[in-house]
C-alpha cells in the first residue's frame, strides 16, 4: 500500500453541506475514494451526494468508522474543526481552508503534539495516491500511478510539475501538497522519512518556495537519511524581499528565506534542482 | 499588514508601554502647534511604510515650534523610496542614555513566538544579528503558558540592564507580549527602547505587523489600513480578492495559484525577460475576476507584453477562455498577450483564444519566450 | 468568596451572556417601580447568600407592579437561614420550556477545570449527581488550550438540545469560561439556562464564587464583597487576617494552624463538648492578634469557655504566654479558660499563664477535657 | 540517604531578603542544611547570613550548583518563581507561600509536567530529614531521626504529631507537608511511592483532613500498592459543609470531601485512623 491515503481510507468531509464541501465531494467519490460520512453541526442526518451528514466528528468515527478527514471550512473556523477531529480519533486530517490566523496554527500543533493524528495543511490541495485514493482538490485525471512521490508547499504548481511526470510516462506514488502557510502541520522533513520508508516510492521530488527555511532543514535531512533521489524545484527566484508572494508563507523576511538560498542548500548536499517546473520531469527520468 | 509607527505605539501604550508625548500632523503648521503644546525639543519624523526614513532624511530633531514647523514643511513634501509623506509625528525628545532592541516575532522553525532582545537598539535587528550575533539574545515562548516573568528578567540580566530599569522592563516586555497575541500580530517591535538619562525606560519608536489573516476579529485595527497611501491598484486587487505585487519589470503576468505565478516570473526572467508583476487570480476564472486583474496588470504603464498561465486542473479550459475573451472584449487591452491553458478540454479553450487572435503556448517555457519576444517587439 | 445572583448575572451578561431584564431594589416601593417599567409579569428574589431560597419562599411570581411591590414588601421582611432579606432582584418573568445546568469549576483530582452540563436543571447539580449521575455530562478542560467550541457543541448534542439554540449554547459555553478564567473563579454556573418558548436561551439564574486568593488582582470584584450582610466577627476577623467561622457549640478555640484547629474541635467534640468555632490565629502569636480573637471568640454569647491550643514550634512560648497575658488584660474576659502551649520554653509559658489564674494542660487531650468541663461548670 | 533532603541537598532560598527568607535562612543553617545560594532579582551581590544572593535562580544554579530551592516570596510572585526554578534546572522545589490563586497553580502544574521538577507545596511548612536537612520553616528540635516516615497536608498539626512520636522515642526518616491547597505540586500518593522504596523507612504515617478526594485515592493506592504499615490521622470531622477551614483546600463541597468519608475509606483497606493526634503515635508503636 501506498503512504498515507489508499484503500484503508474511511473519508469524513467536515464542511460537506457548504459549496466547496460539496462540489469536492462528488470529486472525490468519482475518483472512487471511500468517502464515508460528512460533518456539519446542526445539518445531522442530511444526506449529501449519498453520504450521510452528522452533527460532529465524534458521531461520524462512532457510526462509520471514519479515519480521515477533509476540511472546507470557513477559516475563522477551521482550527476548532482540526482539533475537533483529532479529538475523535480521525488519525490523518486534511485541511484544505485558506486564511487561519497563524496564531490559531500555533495552538492547533500544540494540541496535535499531544494526539497520534497527522495534520496536512492547513492551505492546501491534499493528498493523492494516483488510482487509490483521493483526499484533496487536485485534478485527479492528471496523476498516473507510478514510483515518483511528490510533495509541495504548492497548489497549481504542483499539478504544473504532475503533468510533466505524467506526459513523460513518470507515475507518482503519492502527492502531497503540505500548504503554503507559515506554519503547518507536516513538513517536507515529515513526508521525506514517510517517503523513504515507502516501498512504493522509488524517486522523491520536492517543491519548494520562498518563506521560512523547511527546505534548508529538509535538505540536511535527505543528506543524513534518505537514500532515495530526490529531485527539487524552488519557487520564486524573482521575488522581492518583504513581500508577501500569495502563500502567507511565502515571504522573504530579511536575508532568510530566500530562493537561491534554498537552491543553494539543495545543490550543497547533491539533489538536483529544476530551473522550470517541467524540467522536474527531465532530471526524474534521467536518473530512473 | 503593517501599521504606522503613530499607530503601533499609540497600541502599545493602550497596553501600559511608556511612549513620547506626541501627535500627528497633516501639515507644517499643525506640526508647529504639536510642537508648541509639548514644549522643548521635539523630533518630527515621516510616517511611512517603508525602512530607511531616518537615512532618508524623514527623521529631524527640531529645538522648538518654529523649527518643527520648518522641518516639517521639508518632511511633507518629501518622497521616500516612491512614497511620498502625508504625515509627521512630532514627539518629545528624549533625554537618550542607551538604546536596546526588543521585539516578538514567530518563530517558522519552532512554531512558537520568540522574543528577541539586543542591546543594540536604534539599528535594524537583521543587521545586528548578521554582524553581531552574540549581540542577540533569543526567548522561545511557549505559546500556552505565555511568556513568563521570570523569562522576561533573565532577558533584562543577559542585557546587563541598570537595575533601576528592570521593573519596568519586565512590565513592557509583559505589555509586548500581551499586544502580540491580543492584536494578532506576527511582528510587534520596541526599536528603539530607550533608557533615559533619569532612568526611565521608553519605547521611542515601535512597529506593529498585524496577521492579515486573523483581520476578521480585529475589524478596529483592519481600519487602520492606510488607504491613502496604497497604489489604486493594491486597492483594486485587494477589494477583488487578488494577490498582487507590482514589480519593475515589462511583462505583466495572470497565474493562478501563487506557487505557479511565482514559477512563471521565474521563467520569464529564465528566458531573458523581466515581470512587471505577480499576480495570483486564484481559483477557477470567471469573466469578471480576469476583468480586473487585467486591468490591475494594465495600469501599469511599464508593461509591455502579458502572459495568461491558467492551469485549468478541475476547471474547464474553454470555460476560462471564453471568460478571457469577454474580459479582452471589455477592456480592448493595447498590449500584445500571450496565454497558455491547462486542463480539462485545454485544445478546446486555446482555440477560443486563438480566434480572439491571441497568441497561444502549450508550455510554460514557451508562453514565457514568446512574452518576453512580444515585449520587446 | 460568593457574589449575589443579581452580581453574577451582570458579570455574566458583561460577557454577552443573556439574562432577564431586571434591576434590584431595597425597598418594596422601589420593586414596585422597576416591576412598573419592565412590565408584564416579573419574578421577585431574595438576595441572600444561601442555598435554598426557592423553598424558603424567598422567589416568587408577581402578574404586575402591584402585586411586585406587595410580594417584595413580604420577601423584605424575610430571614432565610439566618440572614435577612436587604435586596430584591426584579427580573421579567421568562417563558420557560426547558431548564438546563451549565457550570465551570475547579476538578481538583485533575487539576483542571471542568464543565458539567445536565438536561435537569433548576435543581442543585450535586443531587442530580447523585440521583441521577447519567444525567450529568463532565468535560476536563486543558487549562493551557482553553475550552473549544466543538467541545461545547458535543456537550450540546449528548443534552440533545434543539438545533436551534446550539449556537446560542456554544456562545454562552464560552463566555462561561471566559468569566470563570478572567476573574478568576472557583465555581461559575448557571441554574437554570433555560429555553424559552421562542427558543432562546437566558440565564434565569447565575453564581459566581470568586477565588479568595486571587481577589488581589480583581480590585473591583473585591469590592462586590457583601459587607453589610457579614456579621461584625467575621469582619473584624478578616481585617485581623484571622480565619475565623462560627459554630453552634459552647467551646471557643484559638489555635494556631489551620489543620491543628480541626483537630482542636475533633479533640474538643470527642470529649463530649461541641466547639463554638474555627479559628486559626496564624504563625506567631503576638498580643494584639491574640486580642483580636478574643474579642471575636467572645462576641458569641453562646461561648461559655475558651481553649487555647498553640504550638509554637519556633516561637518561644513565654512570648506567647505574655501575648496572651497582655491580651486577657486588655479584654477581661468573663468565661473561663484553659491554655496548652507546646513549643520552645514551654514550662516557662504555662507558668507565666498559671501566674496569671488560667488553667494550663500540657496535652490537646487533656486541655480539651478541660475546656469540656468548664463549659458544663 | 533518605528521600528528598539530605547531605546531598545544595538549597537556594527564593526570597532571602525578605523578613520570613532571612529568618527562616539561619534557622536552615543552624540545623545543618547546606544553604549555598540566595535569590532576590535587583539584589544580586548582597549577602545574607553568609550566603551570596543572586539576580535569578538561572545565575544561582549556574554559580553554586544549587540542585534544591525553597520559596518565600509573595502569593503574587510565587507561581513565577516555581516556574523559574524549574526552569533552571531546580530538581526540589518546596513552596511554603500561601495564597497562591489557584488558576495560577493550574498552570504551575501544567508548566511542571513538562520538567523533571517536583514541587512539594504550596503552602506548606516543607519538608524534614532529621539529622541531616531542613527545608521548611518547621520546628527541627522536636523531631528524631528514626524509621516513621510522615506526610501531612498541615504544618502545625503535623509537629503535633511529630511530637507525640518523638515523645515516645519514634524518630522519623523523612516528614513532608504537602500543603493545604486545593491544587499542589507533590500529592499524598506520590509521597507513599517514595516511602515505600525508601529503606529507612519502615511505617508511613499519613494526615489529611476534609477536602477534595487526595486521601481516598491514597487509600486505594495503599491497598494496591504499599507494603509497609500506614496510620492516618483526619482532621475535619468537626468541619461544617461549605465552610473553608482555613485552608484552601479545606472545604467540604456537597457532600464531597468529608472527614467521616476519608477515614471510611482509609479504615476500609485496613489502615487505622488515630481519633486524636497523639494517638497516632500509640498506633504506630503497636505496630513496630
Amino acid at each position: 500500500m501506498s503512504i498515507l491515503v489508499g484503500n484503508g481510507t474511511r473519508l469524513a468531509i467536515q464542511g460537506i453541506t457548504g459549496h466547496e464541501g460539496m462540489f469536492h465531494t462528488q470529486q472525490m467519490i468519482e475518483y472512487g475514494t471511500p468517502v464515508v460520512a460528512g460533518v456539519t453541526p446542526g445539518k445531522g442526518g442530511e444526506w449529501v451526494h449519498g453520504v450521510p451528514v452528522f452533527d460532529t466528528v465524534r458521531e461520524a468515527v462512532n457510526t462509520t468508522g471514519a479515519n480521515t478527514s477533509i476540511i472546507y471550512v470557513p477559516a475563522p473556523f477551521a482550527s476548532d474543526a482540526i482539533m475537533e477531529a483529532a479529538d475523535a480519533g480521525i488519525q490523518l486530517i486534511v485541511c484544505v481552508t485558506e486564511g487561519i490566523p497563524v496564531l490559531d496554527m500555533v495552538r492547533v500543533c500544540h494540541f496535535l503534539d499531544g494526539t497520534d493524528a497527522r495534520l496536512i495543511g492547513p492551505n492546501c490541495p491534499g493528498i493523492i495516491t494516483p488510482g487509490e485514493a483521493k483526499v484533496g482538490i487536485m485534478p485527479g485525471h492528471i496523476h498516473l500511478p507510478g514510483p515518483v512521490g511528490l510533495v509541495s508547499r504548492s497548489g497549481t504548481l504542483t499539478y504544473e510539475v504532475v503533468q510533466a511526470l505524467t506526459d513523460r510516462g513518470l507515475g507518482q506514488s503519492t502527492a502531497v501538497g503540505i500548504g503554503g502557510d507559515p506554519i503547518i502541520g507536516t513538513t517536507f522533513i515529515d513526508m521525506l522519512r514517510l517517503f523513504e520508508s515507502d516501498p512504493m516510492t522509488g524517486h522523491v521530488v520536492l517543491i519548494g518556495e520562498i518563506g521560512g527555511s523547511d527546505e534548508e532543514r529538509a535538505a540536511q535531512f535527505i543528506a543524513a537519511e534518505i537514500s532515495k533521489p530526490v529531485t527539487a524545484f524552488i519557487a520564486g527566484r524573482t521575488a522581492p524581499p518583504g513581500q508577501r508572494m500569495g502563500h502567507a508563507g511565502a515571504i522573504i523576511e530579511g536575508s532568510e528565506g530566500t530562493a537561491q538560498e534554498k537552491i543553494a542548500t539543495l545543490e550543497a548536499v547533491g539533489i538536483g534542482v529544476a530551473s522550470y517546473p517541467a524540467e522536474v520531469a527531465d532530471l526524474v527520468a534521467e536518473r530512473m | 499588514m503593517k501599521l504606522h509607527e503613530f499607530q503601533s505605539k499609540r497600541i502599545l501604550a493602550g497596553f501600559g508601554v511608556p511612549i513620547p508625548q506626541g501627535d500627528v500632523a497633516p501639515t507644517p503648521a499643525e506640526a508647529g502647534q504639536i510642537a508648541q503644546r509639548l514644549g522643548g525639543p521635539v523630533v518630527v519624523k515621516a510616517q511611512v511604510l517603508v525602512g530607511g526614513r531616518g537615512k532618508a532624511g524623514g527623521i529631524r530633531l527640531a529645538a522648538d515650534a518654529g523649527e518643527a514647523e520648518q522641518v516639517a514643511s521639508q518632511i511633507l513634501r518629501m518622497t521616500i523610496k516612491g512614497i511620498s509623506v502625508n504625515t509627521v509625528l512630532i514627539d518629545q525628545a528624549a533625554d537618550i542614555r542607551e538604546e536596546i532592541y526588543m521585539g516578538i516575532t514567530l518563530d517558522r522553525a519552532n512554531r512558537k513566538p520568540a522574543m528577541i532582545v539586543s542591546p543594540q537598539g536604534g539599528v535594524e535587528i537583521e543587521q545586528v544579528a548578521k554582524d553581531t550575533p552574540e549581540q542577540i539574545f533569543k526567548l522561545m515562548i511557549d505559546p500556552m503558558l505565555g511568556l513568563m516573568d521570570y523569562q522576561i528578567r533573565n532577558l533584562a540580566f543577559d542585557l546587563g540592564l541598570p537595575r533601576v530599569v528592570i521593573r519596568q522592563f519586565t512590565t513592557i516586555g509583559r505589555a509586548l507580549y500581551r499586544v502580540f497575541i491580543q492584536s494578532d500580530d506576527t511582528l510587534t517591535e520596541i526599536n528603539p527602547l530607550v533608557i533615559t538619562s533619569d532612568e526611565r525606560l521608553l519605547a521611542v519608536d515601535g512597529k506593529i505587523v498585524l496577521d492579515d489573516n486573523a483581520l476578521f476579529r480585529h475589524r478596529d485595527l483592519g481600519e487602520l489600513r492606510d488607504v491613502q497611501r496604497q497604489s489604486e491598484a493594491e486597492r483594486q486587487a485587494r477589494q477583488a480578492g487578488i494577490s498582487y505585487v507590482k514589480l519593475d519589470g515589462k511583462i505583466g503576468c495572470m497565474v493562478n495559484g501563487a506557487g505557479l505565478a511565482m514559477a512563471t516570473m521565474d521563467v520569464i526572467s529564465l528566458y531573458g525577460g523581466q515581470p512587471a508583476n505577480f499576480l495570483d487570480i486564484g481559483g477557477g476564472a470567471k469573466a469578471d475576476r480576469v476583468a480586473a486583474a487585467l486591468r490591475i496588470i494594465l495600469s501599469d504603464p511599464n508593461v509591455k507584453s502579458v502572459l495568461f498561465n491558467i492551469f485549468g486542473g478541475i476547471t474547464r479550459c474553454d470555460e476560462v477562455a471564453r471568460g478571457i475573451v469577454t474580459a479582452l472584449n471589455e477592456i480592448e487591452p493595447q498590449v500584445p498577450m500571450v496565454a497558455r491553458l491547462v486542463g480539462l478540454n485545454e485544445e478546446e479553450g486555446q482555440q477560443i483564444l486563438a480566434d480572439a487572435e491571441m497568441a497561444t503556448a502549450t508550455s510554460l517555457v514557451e508562453a514565457a519566450q514568446t512574452a518576453v519576444e512580444l515585449a520587446s517587439g
